[in-house]
């Protein structure tokens, strides 16, 4: 277990590579070295090995990234903050992200799905928003073996049970069932929310002296170093080396939400962050970083549900449910009376430097002390080499083949009977898709339709990903997803105003899987140019592999569209008998 | 006529049940924080559903433990209307104001969708506005709804008249006879899974149960015009 | 300080569906054995000293809280911790 | 015919968010004391006689079904009936 009270000096971290435990190598020990001017203790190893795991730093995917368009005139908020954020007029505008939880969901599909879904709420709600809907992508492998009814059952039970306690509707999704996601799951989560331009926070630790303060639920021992398991491949022992899972309290994070939303208000407010992967420390080094400034904290003062818990540990805990935020000096009471309203802990644990420097107090001693920047913005960036995969050219050079139908019931009937086309009823009708009554179109039809209360626009939204397309070409592929979405948008009423993605997809390291995430983004940024549908946020779940096999390349396109009046939603049902049936299109 | 709208640590449909009444009702309606001790001033309270204290132990009781509620039996003690839908129910049930206690679904999961009910009694003030058999579509979400009471109790509430709503032809949560609604012998305080709230405006989920929150206002109206 | 450990079940005459489907699906995968399944709560409290009589706190907290005596009984045991 | 008695609950390092709110509403209500609540499930299941063993049938039915053996242990009692 890397979770210790005899902690290796420097020394034995870098003699015995201890470092490689957590995800990292050589050579970015050594540049974890060189930014530091020392050889990194303990703590400090555990902070550089986090903020530069994949699912922190982006490191091998920042390259791709970059293809993307992510401005318009509608953006507000493009990619780097917790979730995007698109104006639809009114001074209001519509904030969404869509994030993976796969590997969490595989170990234990409740609870994995469960704090995926809490997790992406709270990067909605910490940017000052009040989420609306959610969605869901999901992937299974066939509905064979107990394990895969097991997962399938739990993860929908779980995103229901977060989801309906929250109070949040789950209005929308998809869900895909292949053989491929047997032994690797896909749960993609996607918030939406619904805020007044004045009210847009940011996560920055701004201005010298302010109080950095911990809110919401106590730090334990759960998820430590989720961040590095979220960016390895599943394999068989994988289960067994866990540390702690961590348990979603979606009660205490309806109390987080309506809290935070009652702060926001605040102009004693200055910054906020939700601590998801990498907890306290991607919210500390990262608020820091982007506002240029430093962060001390006590750790001794931070809420603990444990004993004796290190400062690496504190740290690297994914524990669920909590917040950072900065609050100008002297007016902590203020929030602390919101907070305590909602019986949370609202506890200042430090303060904004000028240094620069991410440092940490425990009994008395500083533990750790590293630049913000380093952590937050020095992980290294790789390029990754590509090749195309043998089976590519021979499928492109396959004839295009019309299936032969003789018996047009029995191939409507089988069709209608696999997994991945029946009715989802069984599924939503576990979800709560109504609650705080906005839902115009609900499930079941394409895109779902909120109105927006007090005017009569509504917003459309949708995910959606074809990854056997995206298999057999990438590029083309890419651009079916993003059209897909936009068609479903359409149908329903809407004009499309932005996408977050969610790029599922196998072991970078492997050349043929790095060509077919480079690929794909190729064909979602075309799409989006084409269809003036930029790419405001999302996500990156890499690994997806189990014992060396990985999942079809699955860029999920999360989509949402401005519905400018509501006469014009439309749904999928026919409407009665004698109406006139058009096909539109090739 | 004023609605008070009680608000527990984990409610989540307030929002609903206020809307319901400001927009839609156009009544006067305003929340109140389950610390709150008097409901002085108000003329009905609605309990709203959602998952207080995240159903945790068991739906409703860790809110009936809340300051609101003496003042909710006081409240309920003068006549005045309480309505309870959903985890408001199952607080009605915990705290006593109802007979009876909501079990899990029969089929073990949460559901969501809009179903028939059928208005087994009209001689109420929440549903004058109904014919009596009349069979409406409200929506129901939970997974706690499967109403449980003991035989005695059952032909009490038979006897009394006091089972409002039945589910009428599928019976989603396995509830005894069918129940979806039920009210205090009193006739000032009714229980139900369904959620009228939900059912206030024909753009999201029909309008079938304004009709109720109506029949509040005319009754109430009704008295007050007469003293 | 003593622990206290709660033992929450429901009353016979009251259909236990949880219950009915995990002794379904034990029978479906080779129990055949398994005649009935009950499914309760069970309680860990942790109560400091206090003056105040533990058998008295114990049973108030059940049957105000922790059990609706409607549905449910109980039954507990107290051990030093 | 047996009657065993399972016992299921979160292990020690897994957060148990519904008894912490138990035990912050006890607290709120008057009982101080109440320092820690734990909440998990309690089983009671009805054996008939068998020849397979009744300890390697309990086992395997709290491994496969009865448990979540990721985030909960059980322990359990057998007893005549
Ligand atoms: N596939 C992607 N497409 C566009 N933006 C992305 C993608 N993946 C990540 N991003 C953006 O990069 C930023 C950092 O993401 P992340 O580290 O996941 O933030 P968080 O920690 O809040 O989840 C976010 O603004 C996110 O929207």
């Amino acid at each position: 277990m890397l979770t210790t009270n005899f902690e290796p000096t420097p020394e034995q971290i870098k003699e015995k590579r201890l470092y490689a435990d957590m995800g990292m190598s050589d050579a970015e020990f050594d540049l974890a070295i060189e930014k530091l001017g020392r050889i990194p203790n303990w703590t400090e190893t555990g902070l550089f090995s986090v903020m530069w795991s994949e699912h922190c730093s982006y490191k091998k995917s920042k390259p791709v990234l970059r293809k993307f368009p992510t401005k318009g005139p509608q953006v507000l908020q493009g990619p780097g903050e917790g979730a995007g954020i698109v104006d639809i007029g009114d001074e209001q505008a519509v904030v969404f992200k869509m994030e993976s939880h796969n590997h969490p969901s595989a170990i234990e599909p409740y609870q994995g799905a469960a704090t995926g879904v809490g997790g992406i709420i709270r990067d909605v709600f910490s940017m000052g928003a009040r989420p609306i809907a959610m969605l869901n992508s999901l992937r299974f492998g066939e509905l064979k073996s107990a394990r895969g009814k097991y997962l399938f059952e739990e993860v929908v039970a779980g995103i229901a049970g977060y989801g309906n306690c929250i109070g949040i509707p789950t209005v929308g999704g998809e869900i895909g069932f292949d053989p491929c996601y047997e032994g690797n799951p896909l749960v993609n989560a996607m918030c939406v929310g619904l805020i007044d331009h004045k009210d847009i926070q940011k996560g920055i630790a701004a201005g010298v002296g302010n109080t950095v303060m911990y809110v919401g639920a106590k730090t334990g021992r759960d998820g430590i170093h989720g961040a590095t398991f979220s960016s390895e491949e599943l394999t068989e022992d994988t289960e067994e080396s866990r540390s702690a899972v961590q348990v979603g309290d979606p009660f205490m994070e309806k109390l987080l939400l309506e809290a935070c939303l009652e702060v926001v208000k605040s102009d004693a407010l200055v910054g906020i962050q939700d601590m998801g992967a990498a907890g306290l420390t991607s919210s500390s080094a990262e608020m820091a970083s982007k506002a240029g400034t430093g962060v001390e904290m006590n750790l001794d003062l931070v809420p603990q549900r444990e004993t004796n818990m290190s400062a690496y540990e504190m740290m690297l805990s994914e524990s669920q449910e909590r917040m950072l935020i900065v609050v100008k000096a002297g007016r902590e009471d203020e929030i602390k009376a919101i907070f305590d309203k909602y019986d949370l802990d609202a506890v200042a644990v430090g303060r904004v430097t000028e240094d620069k420097m991410l440092r940490l107090l425990h009994k008395g001693e500083v533990v750790a002390e590293v630049p913000a920047d380093a952590l937050a913005e020095d992980a290294p960036v790789y390029n990754m080499p590509d090749a195309e995969p043998a089976y590519f050219a021979e499928y492109q050079a396959m004839e295009n083949t019309e299936p032969n139908v003789t018996d047009y019931k029995e191939t409507l009937t089988a069709l209608l009977k696999a997994p991945t086309i029946a009715s989802k009823e069984w599924v939503y009708d576990q979800y709560d898709y109504q609650v705080r009554t906005n839902t115009v179109v609900a499930p079941g039809s394409d895109a779902a339709v909120l109105r927006v209360r007090g005017t009569n626009k509504g917003l459309a939204m949708t995910t959606d990903c074809n990854a056997r397309y995206i298999y057999l070409d990438p590029t083309t592929g890419g651009k079916i997803a993003v059209a897909e979405a936009a068609r479903n948008i359409v149908c329903s009423g809407g004009q499309p105003l932005a996408i977050t993605d969610c790029l599922n997809f196998g072991n970078p390291e492997k050349p043929e899987i790095f060509w077919q995430i480079q690929k794909s983004a190729d064909g979602i940024a075309e799409a989006c140019l084409a269809l003036d549908a930029p790419v405001i946020g999302g996500n990156v779940s890499m690994y997806n592999e189990r014992s060396g096999e990985a999942v079809y390349p699955t860029p999920t396109i999360g989509m949402v569209g401005l519905v400018k009046d509501l006469a014009h939603v439309t749904t999928q049902e026919v409407k009665a008998a004698g109406d006139v049936v058009y096909i539109v299109g090739d | 006529m004023k609605f008070a709208v009680l608000v527990f640590p984990g409610s989540n449909c307030d929002i609903d049940m206020f809307h319901a009444i400001k927009d839609e009702l156009g009544e006067k309606v305003e929340y109140v924080w389950h610390t709150a001790t008097s409901l002085d001033g108000f003329d009905g309270a609605l309990v709203p559903g959602g998952f207080s204290y995240g159903d945790y132990l068991r739906c409703g009781a860790m809110a009936n433990q809340s300051n609101i509620m003496s003042a909710l039996k006081e409240f309920a003690a003068q006549g005045k209307p309480v309505l309870g839908v959903c985890n408001g129910f199952q607080i009605l049930t915990e705290a006593g104001l109802l007979p009876g206690a909501l079990i899990r679904n029969k089929n073990l999961k949460f559901m969501c969708r809009t179903v028939q009910l059928k208005v087994e009694n009209n001689n109420t003030l929440f549903t004058n506005g109904y014919e009596e058999g009349e069979v409406i579509n409200i929506p129901i979400a939970h997974g706690e709804g499967n109403y449980y009471c003991d035989d005695e109790t059952l032909a009490s509430l038979q006897a009394n008249n006091q089972i409002v709503f039945t589910y009428e032809g599928e019976n989603p949560n396995g509830s005894l006879a069918d129940i979806a609604g039920i009210i205090n012998k009193e006739g000032n305080v009714l229980g139900m899974m369904p959620h009228p709230e939900r059912a206030a405006n024909e753009i999201v989920g029909g309008a079938d149960g304004l009709k109720l929150f109506k029949s509040i206002v005319k009754q109430w109206r009704e008295q007050h015009v007469n003293n | 300080m003593k622990k206290v450990k709660i033992y929450v079940t429901l009353k016979e005459s009251i259909l236990d569906p949880q219950g009915f489907a995990v002794q379904g699906s034990l029978q479906k995968i080779g129990y055949g054995e398994v005649s009935d399944v009950r499914i309760g709560k069970y309680l860990e409290v942790t109560i400091q000293d206090t003056d105040r009589d533990i058998d008295t706190i114990v049973k108030e907290m059940c049957e105000k809280v922790l059990t609706n005596t409607v549905i449910e009984k109980y039954r507990y045991e107290v051990e030093e911790a």
